[in-house]
């Protein structure tokens, strides 16, 4: 509903210390969604050097010098890449909790709960980001 | 005042699909996670295990639907926020078309790209 | 100017039941309000709504009992239409969609209620007047009732005949709230009050902020007479901070009263030996003032309502709306300590005069609702029985407005040759005072303009008043005098009434009368004054109050809810009369009309009323 | 009297729990301390020096007519606290005593009307119904969010009063015969049961104003309108059929789609009512009726 006159500074969004678990819930579930449909795009633009390791000489393929390798290789010898697996990871991991959360609830199930399961989705999301991270980090620099 | 109300197909039929396809990616992508992170890690890929993997149907076929229903819950989801955000009018048909486009777009360049892995052409 | 067939004013349970009658009878209808329709006070109602509906129950036994109810002074004629239409009208509330509490087999649920003789309250919960008000608003809307919300109607429109009689109504003059703009609405066929009740009179009641009485004053100034005013109803549990209402429920669970040197006094100070706590309201109210008057309350102040001993289960079982009143409204938890209670005025049983039809004296002028006086109720309402009220007379007087031919009323309107004059003495002049009688209806006598005239030069009147209080800028202010006549009123006309302090109380009223003259309005603004509003609505509680002053102090027996401390008798003999006051160009005149006591097929014997 | 003397005795001592009724406690410390025994003494202490103290009010005025006011500020007054003062009883002091301009709407003052719903400290909620003492001070009291405001607390109720309609939000019986003839519908407890909540509403408007989406899109019904739908939907009285095209206004574009299950409506309900779950309940209503085999 429109706004006739100026509250604060940002009047929705200002207010972010009164939001509720269910807000929040709302407006990281978005985030995370951006970022994995955007994370989808690069990732097969990533993967589409495959067609030119295709086309290219079958032996790079064999000493595993064709362009797809080399360029994931490439990346994945990067810290920041690995960084940026991780917080992917973290990403996935909260969207997918949240989003059980919220099938659960289209379900009609444990909506009392809901501020809950909220926090406990926050939670495991941060206990498994951390526990991969040796595995992530496997080879750089760690 | 339901007159209203234009340009969109009740039922919930995108609401449907959405937590659908929600349902098949919470196993798909849990699999495909742990199978380039944690099985085969990703800095140890290679074209040729890329090639290995692809050319088995099965894993083939899970891969494009991986990528159909992720492709479409993805646009989908960007497409709702939008529209909930109060798009609407010529704006919404034309973001409505530009996320149509980029989602064929993407089920296709990928759809080529899995064909080509699994030396299918 | 807006124009319409029949104009509503007041959109409760009465107001919103005469509109769509009245648009099912083929009016063009509208509904003037000053709350949004669902901020009604009716929708604060909890108990139920009377009704004959089971098998082995009859509507002439509801008769019977609303009229011993009434201590003889409801008219039987409106008692048994009453108890006739109120089961076909719950009936329809039904088909409405109102969701009633049921019962296994899927009829209606009802309760046994105080003064009843058979379990016959239909109830939703313990917010049927809620659901009431919405299922009624939902009808409204469905029809398409024009509805002219947060709109104050300042008065009403009539011709200038001498004889009130002869008067007829035009339309109302009402008042934009959000935009501050006067209009004039003109009713081809007919004007509704449904105005509700008066209870700001009082400063502790259970009634609404927007419960002024602007409906009685408004047809008392415009030559209706008001009727049986002094008969008002306090409820014993109340609670002390708001006025929130306790329902009798708690004491019809086996909730216990206590003063403040823990005593039981219903028992223990012998106030009622048999029934203690369950004792009839007026009984109740009265013993807890005496406690308090007797240095025996606490915080000298209120009385304790125990039902920690009923056991949380019990309590949360039955009792459970409750908690939460007692926790909202006075942050208190009765499950570990007791409920701090006093009496509070709850209902008017007075009010403008009309007969079955909701007619009154004036044509085209009616009235339903709380703020009428049909008379059902007499000297005492029972409980469960105003709701149907509501719904009988409401349909009826939007019927009746719209054109239908209800056959001719048995009950007359106004003063004429069957009434008697009263001779009482007054102390002081009531009425008019200064400016006030510039208002006077037949002012400029005799000049009889048509209907747009009359709204124009109404209108206008409006208009030169509401700038006259703006453009003062020092004097008196509403809340000042509203809170000193209110207090007068809980003083002195209250429970307990004596000859020397209802008049006290008259000078009191007198003394804000003529500070009303120096009224003024601090805000400047004309976008949602509420200041300017209350403003008006105090004027309109002034003349209010001091009808069930005079009310009071001129019925010199002990009938139903009014107690005199001189008179402590029925007296059948002198007053099976109701008491009419009418405003008559400034000076309230009394008169008396004999109670009609024969109904269709038999007479209503007065009967010693004990329960 | 003496009789009254020997029977108030025992009366005390069968109830040897029972605190005297003696005023010099306040019914407000002894609930305090009955409830939270043991850490709420210092609890108490406080309250009962709240007791002579002032509630400091800093309350949203704006009024586009007054020059003085049209640039929104928020205005402080300090009120006498009294026990059992609620959010309302204390603005009502302060327009009462300091300031007849201080404008609101109320009325019942009992949680029936539905009038007094403000932003109390950030969140939603019915001035009349909310306890002074249980809110930390200074108490910031403003207009619902997200609604026009018109002046000082008082918002235009337009935009919720037509979504509220645009549901046809009344009973649709294919036939009402003569209201002479009215047979009794039947109607199961259990079906009362579950429309129960969804017909306590009083249309405050405080959940509308709390919900973002609401916020974002002008045409969402809301959740108030949707829950007002959905006791029609429920109510088996009325028929297979008018349930479906109650289900149909509610699948529209605007409408249960747009809710993104956010909760703060149900969060801010005066009446508690599960609005979120009932919203839920008609997206599931609405897929089953269009899939026509489930
Ligand atoms: C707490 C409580 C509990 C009750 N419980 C029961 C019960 O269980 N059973 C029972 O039968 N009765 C009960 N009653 C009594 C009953 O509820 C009321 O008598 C009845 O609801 C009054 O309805 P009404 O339509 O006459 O007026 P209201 O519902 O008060 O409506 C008055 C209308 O008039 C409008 N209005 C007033 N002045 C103006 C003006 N100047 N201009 C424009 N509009 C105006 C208002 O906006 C409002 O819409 C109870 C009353 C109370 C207070
Ligand atoms: C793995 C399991 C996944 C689950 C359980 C899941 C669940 C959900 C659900 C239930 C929604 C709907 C939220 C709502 O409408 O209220 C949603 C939205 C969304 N999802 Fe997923 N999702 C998953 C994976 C993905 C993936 C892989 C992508 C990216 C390609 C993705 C991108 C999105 C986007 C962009 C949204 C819209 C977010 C918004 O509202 O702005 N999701 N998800
Ligand atoms: S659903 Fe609750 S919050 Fe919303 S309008 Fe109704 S009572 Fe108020
Ligand atoms: S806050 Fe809004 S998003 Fe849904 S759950 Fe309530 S309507
Ligand atoms: S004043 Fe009526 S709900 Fe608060």
């Amino acid at each position: 509903m429109s706004q006739s006159y100026n509250r604060g500074l940002i009047e929705d969004f200002g207010r972010w210390k009164e939001f509720s678990a269910g807000m929040w819930a709302w407006i990281f579930h978005k985030f995370t969604g951006w970022m994995l449909i955007g994370y989808l795009f690069t990732h097969i633009a990533v993967l589409s050097t495959a067609i030119g390791a295709a086309a290219g000489d079958p032996m790079a393929i064999q000493q595993e010098t064709d362009i797809y390798t080399t360029t994931i290789q490439g990346l994945e010898s990067l810290f920041i890449i690995r960084v940026l697996e991780v917080g992917l990871l973290a990403v996935a991991v909260f969207h997918i909790l949240n989003g059980l959360r919220l099938l659960m609830v289209d379900l009609g199930i444990g909506l009392d709960a809901q501020d809950k399961s909220f926090y406990a989705s926050l939670i495991l999301t941060g206990l498994i980001t951390v526990a991969s991270v040796p595995t992530f980090m496997d080879g750089v620099g760690f | 005042m339901a007159e209203r109300y234009s340009s969109f197909t009740p039922g919930g039929t995108g609401w449907l699909l959405q937590r659908i396809t929600a349902a098949f990616l919470v196993v798909v992508l849990a699999f495909h996670f742990f199978q380039l992170h944690f099985v085969n890690h990703a800095a140890d890929v290679t074209f040729a295990g890329t090639q290995a993997r692809m050319s088995s149907v099965g894993y083939f076929i899970t891969m494009v639907l991986f990528l159909v229903t992720a492709a479409f819950h993805g646009v989908n989801g960007v497409y709702n926020a939008l529209v909930n955000q109060g798009l609407k009018g010529t704006q919404k048909k034309v973001v409505l078309a530009v996320l149509v486009i980029a989602g064929v777009a993407l089920v296709a360049q990928g759809t080529y790209v899995a064909l080509v892995m699994g030396d299918f052409i | 100017m807006y124009e319409h067939d029949v104009i509503v004013v007041g959109a409760g349970g009465a107001g919103l039941r005469a509109a769509v009658a009245a648009s099912e009878a083929g009016a063009d209808t509208a509904i003037v309000t000053k709350l949004h329709p669902v901020r009604s006070h009716t929708g604060a109602a909890e108990g139920g709504i009377n009704a004959a509906l089971q098998e082995g129950d009859d509507w002439e036994l509801h008769a019977y009992d609303t009229m011993k109810g009434s201590d003889y002074l409801g008219d039987a004629p409106a008692v048994e239409t009453l108890a006739q239409d109120s089961p076909k009208e719950t009936m329809n509330l039904e088909h409405w969609g109102m969701p009633f509490s049921r019962e296994e087999d899927g009829t209606v649920s009802q309760r046994p209620f105080g003064g009843l003789s058979y379990p016959r309250t239909t109830y939703a919960g313990a917010e049927t007047g809620h659901h009431l008000l919405h299922t009624m608003y939902e009808q409204a809307v469905k029809h398409g009732i024009q509805v002219y919300d947060e709109w104050y109607v300042m008065n009403l429109v009539t011709s200038d005949d001498t004889d009130p009689n002869d008067r007829e109504c035009h339309g109302v003059v009402a008042y934009d709230v959000q935009s501050g703009q006067i209009e004039g609405f003109k009713a081809n066929n007919g004007v509704v009050l449904a105005t509700g009740g008066p209870g700001q009179a009082f400063d502790h009641t259970t009634n609404a902020v927007s419960c002024t009485g602007d409906g009685h004053a408004m047809a008392y100034r415009a030559g209706v007479p008001l009727e049986d005013m002094e008969f008002i109803q306090f409820h014993p549990t109340s609670l002390p901070s708001t006025g929130v209402l306790i329902s009798e429920g708690v004491r019809g669970e086996g909730g216990i009263l206590y003063n403040n040197d823990g005593e039981r006094f219903m028992f223990e100070h012998g106030y009622a030996n048999n029934s203690g706590e369950l004792a009839s309201r007026d009984v109740v109210a009265r013993a807890e003032l005496d406690e308090v008057d007797a240095g025996r309350g606490v915080e000298d102040e209120y009385v304790h309502l125990d039902m920690r001993h009923l056991g949380e289960e019990r309590i949360l079982d039955r009792l459970e709306n409750i908690l939460h009143l007692a926790e909202d409204f006075e942050g208190v938890d009765g499950l570990v300590e007791p409920m701090p209670v006093k009496p509070g005025q709850h209902y008017a049983m007075g009010g403008i005069e009309t007969d079955e039809n909701g007619q009154t004296n004036i044509n085209g002028l009616y009235a339903a609702g709380e703020c009428a006086c049909v008379s059902v109720h007499g000297g005492n309402r029972l409980g469960g029985n105003a709701l149907p009220e509501l719904i009988v007379f409401g349909k009826r007087a939007g019927r009746h407005a719209a054109g239908d031919d209800l056959g001719e009323p048995q009950i007359r309107t106004g003063y004429g040759d069957d009434v008697e004059d009263d001779d009482t003495d007054l102390p002081v002049q009531p009425g008019a005072a200064g400016i006030e009688t510039s208002d006077g209806v037949a002012a400029d006598g005799g000049v009889t303009a048509d209907a747009d005239g009359l709204l124009e030069r109404a209108v206008e009147r409006e208009r030169t008043r509401v700038d006259g209080l703006m453009d003062k800028d020092s004097g008196v202010q509403h809340a000042e005098i509203r809170s000193k006549l209110q207090k007068a009123m809980t003083d002195y006309v209250n429970v307990f009434r004596t000859e020397e302090g209802i008049k006290k109380a008259l000078k009191l009223i007198r003394e804000c009368r003529e500070e009303y003259q120096d009224v003024y309005v601090d805000d400047p603004s004309r976008t949602f004054n509420t200041d300017l509003q209350m403003t008006y609505e105090t004027r309109n509680l002034i003349d209010v109050a001091e009808t069930i002053a005079l009310g009071a102090l001129v019925r010199t027996e002990f009938r139903g809810a009014h107690w005199r401390q001189e008179h402590q008798e029925r007296k059948d003999e002198e007053w099976l009369k109701h008491t009419l006051i009418s405003w008559d160009d400034g000076e309230p005149n009394i008169f008396y009309r004999p109670v009609i006591l024969e109904g269709q097929d038999k007479t209503y014997e007065p009967k010693v009323r004990s329960y | 009297m003496s009789t009254q003397q020997q029977q108030q005795e025992p009366e005390s001592q069968e109830s040897p729990k029972d605190p005297e009724m003696k005023g010099a406690e306040s019914p407000q410390q002894r609930r305090l301390k009955d409830k939270e025994s043991g850490m709420v003494d210092e609890h108490a202490e406080k309250e009962a020096e709240a007791a002579d103290e002032t509630v400091h009010l800093k309350v949203f005025r704006y009024d586009p007519e007054v020059e003085a006011k049209q640039e929104p500020r928020f205005d402080d007054f300090h009120v006498p606290f009294e026990k059992g003062m609620t959010v309302l009883d204390a603005v009502m002091y302060a327009r009462d005593e300091f300031d007849s301009s201080l404008t609101f709407r109320h009325s019942c003052r009992q949680a029936v009307c539905g009038s007094d719903a403000f932003f109390v400290n950030g969140t939603q909620k019915l001035g009349c119904k909310t306890q002074i003492s249980e809110l930390e001070q200074p108490v910031r009291i403003e207009p619902l969010p997200h609604q026009e405001v018109v002046k000082d607390l008082v918002v235009d109720m337009d935009h919720f009063y037509d979504q509220m309609h645009a549901v046809e939000p009344y009973f649709q019986d294919e036939d009402t015969p003569e209201s002479d003839e009215l047979e009794e519908q039947r109607q199961t407890p259990e079906n009362r049961e579950k429309i129960k909540m969804s017909s306590r509403c009083i249309w405050c408007a405080a959940c509308m104003s709390s919900c973002n989406i609401a916020a974002g899109d002008n045409e969402y019904l809301g959740p108030a309108a949707i829950n007002k739908a959905y006791k029609f939907a429920m109510d088996d009285r009325e028929s297979e059929d008018i349930k479906a095209h109650r289900l149909r206004i509610l699948e529209q574009e605007h409408g249960v789609w747009r809710c993104q299950t956010q909760f703060s409506c149900t969060e801010v309900c005066p009446k508690d009512i599960p609005l979120t779950e009932h919203i839920q309940e008609l997206k599931r209503e609405a897929v089953k009726k269009n899939l026509k085999f489930w």
